[in-house]
């Protein structure tokens, strides 16, 4: 088979490294995805400085979607809010490491849409997912 | 019915060889293996061709033209007509409105008939198994109009509730609308006694035939509709054109529903005179290729013989059922086989279906994964989503055991 | 503009080998000469064939597949959307929304827009050459709901009456729909200036462009209209699609039109969830080879460039204007060359307009007979129907000559 | 060019045989193909046996519906209003001598529609046209 259910996907899924809840937080979103019925919450701490300190997600999903938030949840620790903002959909696929199609790439983005939308609009992803 | 292989008289490999898109890989030394029938069909080479030939030599507008192509365009496409006419066993071509698709057609229901029959306080009685192309259009009459939806509920096993079809009856429904062939269950409707109790009730009674008339015969004056839709795309037939049948008396008497060229006799600027039937309903340029393309596809099935297509898809349904029931964790929706047509929802331990679908896909086998479009049905059985197989002509035996061996490595991948 | 052959880019040779009709012969030795573009256009090989790979390869259901052919197909079909909306200078393709032709466009709009903005009372203005398809389904919308219907008046030119324009503004009519250019008088209308005016009445403007995107150089943005529509036949694409551009606020405000599977979020028992833009427009399996091939015409038609392809149809015109005026007993309806499109409407004598086109004919040369669905236009010129000779890029000097020839046939048969 | 225009044909639009009104008549009936704006009216006198002894009609048209209606009319003088009935497409075409596509026949047919409107109603005759 391709190198699509890359071992990092499965065991993401199989053994997050970021699910939980932060109680208190300073962001809290969440969105699903209603083709599927799957499910994102993010949390977050942020400090002074915008500087995000904690993370974490909750949900339920396919692999794809659950190993994205995880990974992405995990790589925006230590980062500004700012920053956040020039997230995009390559850098997803960078971090899962494989090539999705419009359908797949919409589970993979769903973390990305949570996240930008708690903390901005998401107009332009918007216009980048065709579907 | 019998519903083993060796009763089958369609010539299998034969048909096979008429489907170009089964030669496909989906990757280098991964051949299709294409269960996803009741999303769309495949189209074999003469439905192809007749659409590729009518842009190559007939190209033109119809029934206004005087030169001869459109002359020849206007007799093929009108011979579409009066071969799905005759296919559904239609009194008269003029029965036969062209839509773009199923759902098209209930809007144009919903529209026309709907506005004009239906005031507040009426019911409208569906069932949970319903597409959503046969309960949004209702809803937004229901918010329009102010009347009342019912639906059936559904036994355990995915069949209509009957009593629960007879108790809503009861309340006197101006309508009642529900499948032949439930898409996700599979579970094929006993239309003809369905009908003849609602007409007893005073209801009129539309058909939802997207996957039925595909799969097996239907005779609208046998079952006694009033109203009957499907989509060319399901039954070997382009996508872009679907049909409303309904009986010549009630069509006569609805309004129309799009306005513009065809559907007049004449305009002037204060107002206009409508067309005969079916153009009453049939505004600007129609599907033109595509209402040829399914005159095609409606005479390669009728070739085949819809006993023959019904009898061969049964015998492959009950032989996945059966290995299916091999694997361990997988739970099937919809009744036996003799009771359903070949449309298997199943879910599979708690592996989502995305992923069920997406490692299939790795080994060219094409399922469908999430709601199918029939999200009561899904809420009735409280799941969110299942993944679902279902079968065509072409699909042969050795495809099920290839979806089992798929679902055994997904099994193994998600340990 | 210049209007001589001479300054043409196009190379018509080129083209014409694109076009497989064009080899056609209507009787043995007799070539087709296709000028009923008009109604609809001939189609390159190009499209054809796109559709028809589509078919042989990768065919399946969209949007809601996770197997590969529904990924290839969802690519494909959306695509097609991207490229419309970059021909026509679309902000975004959200703004493209896909119909079966420019009526159901149309009608979309008088049931969305029309029906949640518009109350008795209130006006809307149209004009005398307008295609049936722009007047009926206001004339409905008008019985139903109670407003009234004006009408801009026509010089004897054929062209818009200014003043009555802008008097027919002051009634302030809540949404002003006009065609870019008439399918009978061939005028093009002074799109910018008219909208402008007006959005400074108040109004909402619709453009129908069934003439003018095939043939000119047209951008939304530039021409600050609201809603536009078109249709793929009359612009190399296949039948069974069409368009509707509107601005997204306008879009996002508007309820939806059909219901069904694909235009919805959610569906439960007691009501449901629109879909994003477009989607919220486009209920049930759409025509997705023919969105596939659309996008292909539009390349073509990209390619050659739609300055180059306006200036050779001008070209064009301008000679056959100049020939048919030698003809004696031809009385041609619309402006002068440099105001209007590649379309001749025309009497001849008292010779019946059937007859010039079945005449013509038996020589190969297809021409329209008839009203063109633009009733009132002919209303206004006092005259029941013409001959319609129309061109697109295919059509050669050589044609025209053939047509001038065909008329004296006709003259001497009809002595 | 192919026979259509036959002589017979031309020469029958050009000096028609059976053109005029019948005042008094015992039936008189009009219609119109709204296509193209062509009218035709018939007018009969029928005998006690039902048999028709005058028929004449008047109209405007292309040549093919004028020339149909001419040789109609005339051919049904002396016929009974039942042998009317049993009229087709067929007859008209045979009568012409020619082939006809859709809307061709559909102006060669109105004076058969006039006729069988005017005596009957015509329900077979649309179920017969396509168009
Ligand atoms: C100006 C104009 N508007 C509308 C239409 C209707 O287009 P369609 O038949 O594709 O809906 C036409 C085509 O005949 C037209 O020329
Ligand atoms: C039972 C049923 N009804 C309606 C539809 C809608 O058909 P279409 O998408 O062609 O309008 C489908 C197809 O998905 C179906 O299976």
């Amino acid at each position: 088979m391709d190198d699509f259910y890359r071992e990092l996907i499965i065991d993401r899924y199989k053994n997050p490294q970021m699910r939980g809840e932060l109680d208190p937080h300073d962001y809290s979103y969440e969105d699903d995805n209603p083709l599927c019925g799957d499910e994102i919450r993010i949390d977050l701490r942020v400090d002074a400085d915008g500087l995000i300190t904690e993370a974490a997600f909750t949900g339920k999903g396919c692999a794809i979607s659950l190993a994205s938030a995880d990974l992405l949840v995990e790589s925006i620790v230590g980062k500004t809010l700012d920053e956040i903002k020039t997230l995009s959909k390559d850098d997803i696929t960078e971090m899962l490491g494989i090539e999705l199609g419009p359908v797949r790439l919409k589970c993979a983005l769903l973390s990305l849409k949570v996240l930008k939308a708690g903390v901005y609009g998401l107009d332009e992803l918007e216009e980048e997912l065709m579907i | 019915m019998d519903l083993s292989f060796e009763s089958t008289t369609l010539d299998v490999p034969a048909i096979r060889r008429d489907f170009p898109i089964l030669e496909r890989e989906t990757d280098p030394g991964v051949k299709l293996v294409y269960l996803d029938n009741a999303a769309t069909s495949q189209k074999p080479v003469q439905v192809i061709e007749a659409m590729d030939s009518y842009y190559r030599h007939m190209n033109s507008n119809i029934h206004r033209g005087i030169h001869c192509l459109a002359e020849e365009a206007t007799v093929a496409y009108e011979d579409g007509r009066k071969k799905i006419a005759s296919f559904i066993g239609a009194e008269s071509w003029r029965e036969i409105v062209f839509t773009r698709n199923t759902t098209e057609s209930l809007n144009l229901l919903a529209y026309s008939w709907g506005r004009a029959n239906l005031k507040a306080g009426d019911r409208i009685l569906l069932t949970e198994m319903e597409h959503h192309s046969n309960i949004v259009p209702w809803q937004m009459l229901a918010s329009e109009v102010g009347v009342t939806l019912d639906f059936v509920t559904l036994t355990d096993q995915g069949k209509l509730d009957q009593e629960s079809y007879s108790t809503l009856l009861e309340r006197e429904p101006r309508l009642v609308s529900f499948t032949q062939m439930s898409n996700m269950l599979g579970t094929i409707n006993p239309v003809a006694e369905m009908t003849e109790q609602a007409h007893r009730a005073g209801a009129v009674v539309i058909i939802d035939a997207a996957q039925s008339v595909p799969h097996m015969p239907v005779d609208v004056q046998e079952l006694g509709v009033d109203f009957m839709v499907f989509s060319a795309h399901k039954m070997l037939g382009p996508t872009g054109i679907g049909i409303l049948y309904g009986r010549k008396e009630l069509l006569q008497e609805m309004p129309p529903f799009l306005g513009g060229g065809d559907m007049i006799k004449r305009v002037q600027l204060d107002g206009f005179t409508m067309n005969d039937l079916p153009y009453k309903f049939e505004a600007g340029t129609p599907a033109i290729a595509e209402g040829i393309g399914f005159g095609e596809a409606v005479d390669y099935l009728a070739n085949l013989g819809m006993e023959a297509v019904h009898q061969y898809e049964q015998a492959l349904t009950a032989y996945a059922l059966e290995r299916l029931e091999e694997v361990p964790g997988i739970q099937v929706y919809g009744p036996e086989a003799e009771d359903k047509g070949g449309v298997l929802s199943f879910i599979y331990n708690d592996i989502h279906t995305h992923d069920v679908a997406h490692i299939l896909d790795s080994f060219g086998i094409a399922v469908r994964a999430g709601h199918h479009c029939a999200q009561p049905a899904h809420q009735h059985f409280d799941i969110d989503a299942t993944s679902r197989a279902s079968f065509y002509i072409y699909n042969v035996k050795e495809e099920v055991d290839q979806l089992i061996e798929g679902l055994y490595k997904v099994k193994e991948i998600f340990g």
